[in-house]
């Protein structure tokens, strides 16, 4: 009797977690789908889509996530303590999430989006449930891997400033990364293909230079961008 | 006794009747499966040929190229889709997909291929199977490429036409291995958004990755035509740079 | 444009068929709790409860099968032509249920379940939607699997005739395997594991014969299993 | 500025959360050497060394296992709501501790070890650090893996009336498995290995049964175990 | 200049001539190996077959069923071997090997087998090659089965042996599995020696590890029906066990 | 018997293959070696040694080659009709020997070095040892990814009527190579980059051309290459 | 100059190191083939051929061994310092040396081979080429694997006792493994591997007890075995 | 007891050379992170910091390693004879501290490291422990790597003679390396991607070249490098 009951209690707890579960599988899903609207509209950018409306259709996007951002928070919340059981459910969809934001806020400001300021976006400032702090970076990687891409179209549609100005964002990022002691994981090869981009990039302004095609103003410092008002 | 030993022979029997049932049913599908990856063996290398052909394209032979390349193309279907059409029937289709799917994949990548060249349009998956049509007579079933295998082979189109580009630029076409360009984007783009809905996106998830690495290895050419041809406005201080470009290799060579 | 109102029909075509496919899944995962059920009922055959009895509880899901299979085949039906394309969403169960049922009609009648009556039992004698052969031949071998246990189980609780009887019935259902061309696939791999359950049920037979525990009735003729003396 | 500062704080976190799990490691590596000398002792008794002599070595271990667990609990008490974020790293070895215990106990007493029990015995009582149930039950299923062997032993050595009391006891443990419903995971893998147990301690139960070695004692309903004359 | 040109033009056409040989060749080559894997993909699906006959052997209708296999053996080698045959000539044999092996590799497993188990002998090399011959007629150079293929097929037929073992054994036919599990010992045995030796040894690496548990196999069921035997003799006093193994499922079922 | 006799018999023809095999590598790595002697002068056309000079001294090893195919040839004529049992082992050799030799002739010429003549050069007229066409096709295109850096080379070093010479060239002899219907296997990887090598060489006739620096001379029917003005 | 000279002596290094291996290499390839004579001699004590005509044949592949392990310590001591260089070159070969001596002489004497053993019957008692203790250690599980097998062909051959003997002896080898702590690399897989050979004795003991063919003689602690004179 | 008196040794050196092995693991993972801090104030040179500051911070750190690699050696030595059986622990990280070191002496001197000099700086001249030369040429291969990357980024930086230095360098370290006969091994796979990096600084030089940035100084003999006005 003890045992069936032992078990009886297994049961509901097993199948209470189980059905937690499929709960946040469905709202990854809706997740995953939403990330991919607002990737296939930042695409454009490579074709010369002029950017405040590239930015304009993939921001609807936003809101969207962060409602299902906040759903999803809800349905952890349920089981206190247990975020990092479940963590490994949403943590791909999250960190393409943030590699998109990232390059969005890029646009837009020409800075990096801070980790405060990706958990704002999405609504995590709460304390229960935040924005890994390890997501975030892989996500930040991701969107460097975007960069080459960029920069290559940019200048192809006539945009001779861009590898310059990339070239600086990049360098000051990937020297920030540098200080970071990364084990030997998913995030240290993240960071490690970081490098290839900064090489990538730098090509890419070399021969912008070289043909004299790069704008006089050489002054690295000046902070501008693409999408300013 | 007797009449108890023959009811528990019959039953016997009766095991071994539905089994011959079994065993004529599993050689008969066996033997179809046989003939339809022969068939689709058949549709793969000759549809490489045609995909050879279409590359054989350059500025000055473009008609009697493309000519060629819609006639092989049409023996593909008469000669190999075809032997297809008959054998597949009813459930059929999807039954004995994986032993006919190489086939059909490389036959849309051809068929598309050659498709994109003559208007630089996609060929759609409705005037796809609409062409197979006429290769059924009314008492049969028509053969209708499934969706999957056709965009499995659309991903597939997107590395010969990066080939195509390159090539292309090379021969100063310039301007088509810009369309090029956009295509192989909206393409890629359009897929984006269509692969995980696939019954099984393994396979195209693979591709998406090569199909990435064409668009970028195209995009990459044409930033560099770009770069050199700004570089000569200022030498040079004339117009449009692939204009120039369009002639180089045609005038003393 | 015309690339893009292609892709939109896809993907509504595809997510049809997602969702068509998360129906299927619904009913599969019923079906697969209702065969669960049934074996756990099953089970007890090994823990020499009255084979009558046991039968009963078991037969109770065999309705409960026979509509889920017919709101299967609705769903499927709605896709003609296209039954297998989805088919692998429902083999394994189908195979299990299909063993089950075998073998409920061996403990009843002592033979083999045909073809056409697994058909019927799930209400599948439609054209549309059929029970596979492979599917039914895997499930049979599968039974042939469970003989082994069964038989050792009978003869520990003191049925000394049940090995002879088992025997004769696999020693007829292999020799008609054998009348298969089968291909070195999954078919195969199971019919293959029948060797050994035929060779396990003459060892027990053995065993009991050299005893002199097996009846001495040569009485081959007799049809009924459980029950009987 | 805020980059650096961002950054900096990363690199903080990361090391304080790259030491914790080194502290983590150098407990379960003691946990593990632990095991490993209670598992020793254990095995003699497949070498028909009395049980109450073995046990008494074997259980010298679990005050020791008792403080490393507690050790570990200190240390992941640092990171509240953070225990499954380690989790991993002492998975398997907390399943292994539990599979031993479960041996010991069924030993002793010839029941189960109840999960509190199991939590009791490590000190796990607390609401912070407790036994997650998947451990508890991956732990007894490992329990089980070793019963055919012991079944074999012991008849070897001249117990007949081993494999009557393990059946019962198996038949009633996977009965009780049987009530949960399990997703397709390691858990479920492990559960499905307990039917080969089953199956083989039947088989054993048989051979000794067929040859009138089991004691007349048919009375299954008795409780009584090992340990007792 | 006008010779000149001439000249140059002659150059570029020689390439050109040069080239359409070249295509010639390799049009030539892919399409013969087409049909060679055609072929192939038939000599293993009816190989597989004659397998399948053999092992439907019982006491009872040895003969019977050795005399169809050995019909549908005749038949693999007339009607498909021979298209390998009238494919393969001169140097085709190694360069088109990957294309016919695995039919080749089947049709010795096939050959093999049926022999076993009509002689308890291995059937050789030579003498399958022998039964090759009268399929050339003499302007065609013989196709001769190399000798990896043949042990690539002889290591596949283990696997064969011990499903017909255990089948045995069932049906009482004790004796017969134990010259089984002989004759794959000594063909394990023989193959060790040999592995070592081959061009490309992996493959029949992989398969050796697959044949040792065809053998241990063997060995546990020879050892079970030992080990019941020995019981029989205390109890009952009679002599060989196995002779009344023999009979077990004869008598009453 | 009859089986160790015949596995005896299979034992001595393997290892006469296997050491027929070794006397093929012995030949093979000479030939590598000469090969490696080849292209170390070869190499020195990208420093701008005079051609002449270049030339005369590779040229010194093609007997040595001769020599070296002519004692594999009479090795494998040992084993009629298997040379392409032993093919492998000195296919990757050829297609080196044959792209040196393609570019030596180039440089001499200025014209294709055609399969028959290859095959002369290295004495493989013979019926039984010939070159084998796709090794020839893929030395073609080894050739081919030379150019590029040679192109650059001779420009750097003040040679501009390099580039429009080699664009012409490897445009025939990309023309060419598209009669061919490949399969998806390493010629047509090979085939594949002679592409970008053509377009390097274009860009790098572009760059002369719009710096004026290429000659005037249309004079397209000049054949040689090397010294001339 | 300096450049050149030092690289003219790094070439002369890497020659004689090439060269070198290369001598290595022949000798280990010539100690595979007599090891695998050897154990192609030992396959016939599967077949129940008498144990002492089985090991005469193996055994006059002992002194090949010998001289050819002596052959390579003379090699290796040509670069003092540097066993552990090349040590990967012969370790597996080794390893399968020792499990087939360890084999025969078990089957000899009943015991195991010890380590001053092995390297006594191959001559490396010598201080600078000795036998790696992981390479006798990996040897000796290999020759566990072999145990089950022999086991149960020397049952079917008649010989009873045979079990017991090798179980006692497993046993006792399996305890004394245990008291290592390894690493988790290769020998600790290989020595879990041990387990699996015990656990399958010990099935085969328990089939020849229980069927009361084991002899009489229960005495475990007998010492003797199959081959004293 | 025998047995059980080896299995102790076997035990004790096991234990020694595992807490060995874990004391040699410290010492690398310090060379690891002094080996990041150099890199980290090398990568300035690619944003054209001024050479003599850049180098200043960087060598701070070659006492540091030359302190740990004597720590290593000292370990090592304990051990004497087996070098190379721990070699495999600390190769990579001493290959990237050989690539640091050579690329910091070229910014210096424009000449290449030399095998003995790298020895001292890192204080391995004693003969138990000194630089394998392998990992000292692997090293020299990742240097070259990083050529590229730095005449791309000084050409953009303004400095048009760098390309013409750099290809002197490399030019001649390619010729050196082609000298050795090297094996198909990993240090084969490093010096086939110099050729890449050779290919890439030729291709920068023509750059330069033909847009008339490379300064006159034609004389490809002068020694002088950045350092040096
Ligand atoms: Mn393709
Ligand atoms: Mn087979």
């Amino acid at each position: 009797p003890s045992l069936e009951k032992q078990f009886e209690k297994f049961r509901v707890q097993l199948e209470d977690s189980g059905s937690l579960r499929e709960r946040i599988r469905a709202v990854v899903l809706e997740i995953e789908s939403a990330t991919r609207l607002m990737q296939a509209s930042l695409l454009l950018v490579h074709q010369s889509k002029p950017i405040p409306e590239v930015l304009e259709k993939a921001k609807t996007q936003i809101n969207v996530l962060k409602d299902l951002f906040n759903k999803l928070a809800e349905v952890v919340r349920e089981c206190p303590g247990q975020y990092y059981r479940y963590h490994g459910d949403w943590r791909t969809e999250t960190q393409m999430v943030v590699s998109l934001l990232a390059f969005m806020h890029w646009l837009e400001t020409g800075t990096l989006l801070m980790h405060t300021e990706a958990e704002e976006k999405l609504g995590l400032n709460d304390s229960d449930f935040g924005l890994d702090v390890e997501d975030y970076l892989v996500g930040i990687c991701f969107m460097s891997n975007e960069m080459p891409r960029y920069v290559v179209n940019q200048v192809t549609a006539g945009d001779y400033d861009c590898p310059r100005k990339v070239l600086k964002f990049l360098t000051d990022l990937h020297a920030a990364f540098r200080m970071l002691n990364l084990r030997n994981d998913f995030l240290r090869k993240k960071f490690d293909t970081m490098k290839y981009d900064l090489r990538r990039v730098e090509e890419v302004y070399y021969d912008v230079k070289i043909r004299g095609l790069a704008t006089s103003g050489d002054s690295v410092e000046d902070q501008g961008t693409q999408g300013q008002p | 006794r007797s009449t108890k030993l023959a009811r528990t022979m019959s039953t016997h029997s009766s095991i071994k009747d539905a089994f011959s049932t079994y065993a004529d049913y599993l050689n008969a599908l066996n033997e179809k499966r046989e003939r339809v990856v022969k068939a689709s063996r058949d549709v793969t290398m000759n549809s490489k040929k045609v995909i050879f052909q279409v590359h054989r394209i350059s500025k000055n032979n473009r008609e009697e190229v493309l000519e060629k390349a819609e006639k092989d193309l049409a023996a593909v279907r008469d000669l190999h889709i075809f032997r297809l059409v008959k054998e597949l029937q009813g459930t059929d289709f999807w039954k004995l997909r994986r032993a006919y799917s190489p086939g059909v994949q490389e036959y849309v990548e051809a068929a598309t291929f050659f498709k994109f060249c003559q208007t630089g349009n996609l060929l759609n998956l409705d005037e796809i199977n609409a062409s197979l049509l006429p290769l059924s007579d009314p008492s049969l079933e028509p053969l209708q490429i499934n969706l999957l295998d056709y965009l499995l082979g659309l991903a597939d189109l997107t590395g010969e036409l990066m080939r195509l580009a390159i090539g292309r630029i090379s021969d100063g076409e310039v301007e088509f291995a810009e369309r090029i360009c956009r295509f192989v984007r909206d393409i890629y783009r359009e897929l984006t958004l269509v692969v995980p809905l696939l019954d099984d996106s393994s396979d195209m998830e693979t591709k998406m990755v090569t199909m990435l690495q064409s668009v970028v290895k195209i995009e990459n050419a044409c930033f560099s035509v770009r770069v050199r041809g700004s570089e000569y406005i200022p030498l040079l201080g004339t117009g449009d740079p692939s204009s120039f470009l369009l002639g180089v290799s045609e005038v003393e060579l």
